[in-house]
């Protein structure tokens, strides 16, 4: 065993048990681990690098976010989707075997007992780490919205279980095989249109992460949003995962997505078009 | 007992593994995984005299078995390095090595002086290698009078050891070795990365927001080894090994190659225990074979 | 209909993906696992004017996501290539390009006019970057005069397309592909290995016979990419882009950064078909992206 | 598909499926592969290159030779030591999954309608060819003495196999766990003294199969011995796996062990001390 140090120690690295991995959807997969230290610890939108490969190919580890956090059962689930060599090497991976993890990493989302009614908007892969922040929304007894949006119907998660857990769920698919034909964005311009808002959390593709913060600013409704950049380490070290951001001082400069977000809130980030 | 402590360039380290600059922060994010005193030594981030805000993402790309980095020595500068960065880290027990980059001599000169007599630095890393900064880099790096100039101009202005720290970009790096050993240069340190570059065909543009950036990882260590073996046979000052390290196994080849200290870069985020790993693998290997002392392995490659 | 043919050096070529020197043999082997008439065109082993046997074993160690050879250029002279394997190689309907390697001046000029008109043979790809054969490789190719020289004599000697092989072990590619464009070259291949090493830790030993050898394979990719991006905008000629060529992506990347065509060289050892593959999947990718002709690909990558 | 071209075609590169891939030592696996292709062609010393890993580590294939031969079932076995990562990550492929092999390659061992008695000497990884070599041998008639030598006890492969077959079988560990204590060579020492061996085929470590060529030369039996070299291309096509021998003029050259062998007459090959 690897002696620790001396400091507080809240980030692990660890090999964990798989307890399950299957396909949920064409290109989605979900990956329950038995990790409880990190269960006990995390909160919705913090994220794992996981490594992929037994060889030196994948050589860097994939940031995946905590789609869904048991710290009582010690388990937390990640929901992926297949998109090139790394995610592809999961699916494969099986039950009963191990997964080497690092985490929990990053700063996740908040919320305030002020807050009564907030929206969740979501789009693609990016409704993973919602589904945890929701359960915590609901519990800390707050009205949700569950703005979900995706290309089609057999790319949309966890519709079903946002219904179950009892958010408002309104859905977009840009085909219009499910729900709205049309962008999340408009469902929750409507939704801004009727009711007041006191938090918009978005996680999704750049456009619609762009659109949601224009939305919001426009309104004056606070905005947590979760952002993506390619990782080398995952926990601040490298300087690799930056995007840019207005500084107290209102000068221009760069903050870790790993380190400082991925969850920022909107009003600091700097979108380039 | 084993004897896993050497002496590079005056720098007495516990062991010989150290974290290679720019992989490994100011040691804050790594200090939540292990104790940094387990550590030979800390290369901290590539510091310049202002602070420096480094390219626009993306700044990394995955190649196979190594990445492309053009980071652009983001960093909040060298006054700021020592005010907020050095005494946090003096808190453990283990050597801080500073790197430093600069446009000029005059700012090589510049924050070699500042960080003179400075608390807790043990010694300078001289970075004349890196290939992102258009000014600062390559130049100095790839020719050996520029090479020695800089060496000379930092020895001028720190009583600190000084340690080279080569590109690879070079037709000969025995050439460049010996410029700096005859400049004065304490121990040098191989290799930088290589510089390249990847095109993402589906948008056609450059992966990297620079274009080109440098290439480490396992993909580089075979050039890392010969160079280590090339340099150590050409000059007497000592050689720190860097380039691909991520286990035991890579550590201790680039120390029988000439290497009296390797540094783990871009393996820390492979794995962010792989350096302790790469301490504990090195002592049981070390126990395994019956060798007493770390240092009968330096340079012990049998060549016949 | 798509089409895929290019010219490289006056080469017609029906497609741009062709076999490296030193990796395909003179054909026979590959040719029992498909028609060879399907390549683009075939760079045969490094020939020399005696036969030669090359260093003893062992030649190859791997790498991660790589390997170093010390092969040594072992061939069986220009003369029984001539006789035995250029006939041999001529029934299929594939360009062959001969890959070939001196002492001196002389023995380049010497080959090269043993080559000339033999029938069969489309160009000559001029190998002054091997780094093996210590009086024939690594002087030539590092020295922009020196590189000249060589490329200077064959063409005197020869009416045949004359490709300058390139070696990447050099601070500045550009400067030895302008060198050989001015000095005559019809087309630059690159790159050739980067000179590495490997250490058997359990033996102490080096991998390799000959200590030092040269690095290929995916590893390598970034630095081929960047090295071919440099020199397509330093010369006018055509380039063969080469350097961890495993599938259809990895030649597109080369094809975008400058590349007229592209050698799969390492790859034929991870997969026998790589070539095969790399040529269909070259062509669904048009298909998919509505590119009519591969020619639009050519240093097509957006700097911005 | 890819096309064929005009040659004869005697080697195929293929996706095979893995039936069956267990332990059958602490340090050995046996893997049976689909592969009827390959099994109608190979004969006994031949080899496959096997790809280990999805990803481009490892890089190269590795060499392992064909251990049966079942023609009529259209499969073929491998047996197969770990000691690598190669090796290591070829345990934990499961049965139904795909494994990319290259093969039949190189030459095999001959035999003539002449031999009457013959002996195959085996040590470690190296008695797995001689078990398809054995069935041959036996099928054509042969007397067979199977000298089987290894480490100890747990490292020696198929010597019950060897019995059932109906060969002559002797043991030899070197530390005395199981048959005779000593080397394998000192079995071929008493076989040699005592009959009249027509053919001697030798497949192990280096220093076994040197001691075994000296033994037979100096007896003057026929042998054959199959060696092993690191492999790039596996096909002949890189010169990597050369192994030094006398020329038919008496010269020293270079012979592919890939291509020429991995099978050799003993007396053509020049080892190195
Ligand atoms: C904080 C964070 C949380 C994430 N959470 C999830 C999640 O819960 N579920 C999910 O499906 N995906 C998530 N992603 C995206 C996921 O990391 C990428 O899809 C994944 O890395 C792709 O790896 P690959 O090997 O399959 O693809 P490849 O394209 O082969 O990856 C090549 C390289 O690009 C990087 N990369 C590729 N796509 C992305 C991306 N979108 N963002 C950042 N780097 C990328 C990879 O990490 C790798 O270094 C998250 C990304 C970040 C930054
Ligand atoms: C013709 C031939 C037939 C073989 N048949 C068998 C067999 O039936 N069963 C079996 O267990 N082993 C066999 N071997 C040995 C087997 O190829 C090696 O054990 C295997 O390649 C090791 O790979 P690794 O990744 O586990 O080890 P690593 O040590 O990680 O391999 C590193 C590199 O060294 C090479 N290498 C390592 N050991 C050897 C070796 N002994 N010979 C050649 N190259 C080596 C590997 O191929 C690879 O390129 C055979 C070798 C040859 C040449
Ligand atoms: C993300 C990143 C940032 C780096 N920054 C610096 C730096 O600031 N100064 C420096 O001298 N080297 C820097 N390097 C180079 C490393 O210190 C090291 O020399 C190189 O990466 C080879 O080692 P590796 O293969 O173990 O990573 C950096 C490397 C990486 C990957
Ligand atoms: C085993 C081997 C032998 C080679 N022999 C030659 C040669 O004879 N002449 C030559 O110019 N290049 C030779 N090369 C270099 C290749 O042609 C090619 O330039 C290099 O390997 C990079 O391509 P790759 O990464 O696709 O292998 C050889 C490479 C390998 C791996
Ligand atoms: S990924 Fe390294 S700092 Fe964020
Ligand atoms: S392994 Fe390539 S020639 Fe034998």
């Amino acid at each position: 065993m690897v002696r620790r140090g001396r400091d507080l120690l809240m980030v692990y690295s660890l090999k964990t048990r798989i307890l399950e991995n299957k396909k949920i959807l064409p290109d989605f997969y979900e990956m329950v681990l038995s990790a409880p230290a990190i269960a006990a610890e995390a909160v919705p939108g913090q994220f794992l690098m996981v490594k992929t490969s037994p060889t030196l190919v994948p050589f860097l580890r994939r940031p995946i976010s905590l789609s869904r956090i048991n710290a009582e059962e010690g388990t937390i689930t990640l929901v992926y989707q297949v998109v090139g060599s790394g995610t592809k090497l999961m699916t494969v991976m099986t039950p009963g075997s191990e997964i080497e993890v690092v985490g929990p990493l990053g700063k996740g989302f908040t919320w305030s007992v002020k807050d009564k009614v907030v929206a969740i908007v979501g789009g693609g892969c990016g409704i993973a780490p919602l589904v945890a922040l929701t359960e915590e929304l609901l519990k800390a007894g707050k009205e949700v919205y569950a703005l979900l949006g995706a290309q089609s119907r057999d790319k949309l998660l966890s519709d079903k279980y946002f219904i179950e857990l009892g958010a408002k769920v309104m859905i977009a698919t840009d085909d219009g095989s499910f729900g709205r034909k049309g962008f999340v964005t408009q469902l929750l311009e409507e939704v801004i249109n009727t009711t007041r808002l006191d938090q918009v959390y978005c996680c999704g593709p750049l456009p619609m992460t762009k659109a949601v913060v224009k939305l919001t600013k426009e309104a004056l409704v606070p905005c947590q949003v979760s952002l993506e950049e390619r990782m080398g380490c995952g926990v601040g070290a490298c300087l690799g995962c930056v995007c840019k951001v207005r500084s107290e001082e209102g000068s221009l400069t760069y903050k870790k997505v790993c380190h400082d977000g991925p969850v920022f809130t909107s009003s600091e980030v700097i979108f380039d078009d | 007992m084993i004897n896993l402590a050497v002496e590079v360039a005056g720098i007495k380290v516990k062991n010989p593994v150290m974290t290679a600059s720019g992989t490994f922060g100011f040691g804050r994010e790594y200090s939540k995984f292990y104790n940094l005193s387990l550590l030979g030594a800390i290369m901290v981030k590539g510091t310049t005299l202002e602070p420096r805000l480094g390219n626009p993402p993306p700044r990394l790309a995955e190649t196979p078995a190594g990445l492309l980095n053009c980071i652009g020595l983001q960093n909040p500068g060298v006054d700021a390095v020592i005010k907020e960065e050095i005494p946090w880290l003096s808190q453990y027990d283990v050597p801080i090595i500073v790197n430093i980059s600069g446009h000029s001599l005059e700012e090589y000169g510049e924050i070699a002086l500042r960080l003179d007599g400075v608390a807790g630095v043990a010694g300078l890393e001289i970075n004349i290698s890196c290939p992102n900064v258009k000014h600062g880099g390559l130049a100095f790096g790839t020719e050996p009078q520029m090479a020695a100039d800089v060496i000379r101009t930092v020895k001028d202005k720190s009583k600190l050891p000084i340690i080279a720290k080569l590109s690879p970009n070079v037709t000969d790096i025995t050439e460049i070795a010996k410029a700096v050993e005859a400049a004065g240069a304490d121990a040098i340190s191989l290799i930088n990365t290589l510089l390249g570059m990847a095109i993402d065909i589906k948008t056609r543009r450059p992966v990297l927001s620079n274009i080109v950036g440098g290439l480490s990882g396992p993909a580089v260590k075979p050039v890392a080894v010969r160079m280590v073996w090339q340099v150590a046979r050409a000059v007497k000052i000592p050689i720190i090994g860097m380039g691909g390290i991520v286990s035991a196994e890579d550590a201790i080849e680039f120390l029988l190659a000439g290497a009296s200290a390797v540094a783990v870069g871009a393996g820390n985020f492979y794995d962010p225990l792989a350096p302790l790993k790469v301490i504990e693998g090195i002592k049981a290997w070390l126990e395994q074979e019956k060798i007493a002392d770390i240092r009968e392995l330096i340079g012990a490659v049998k060549i016949c």
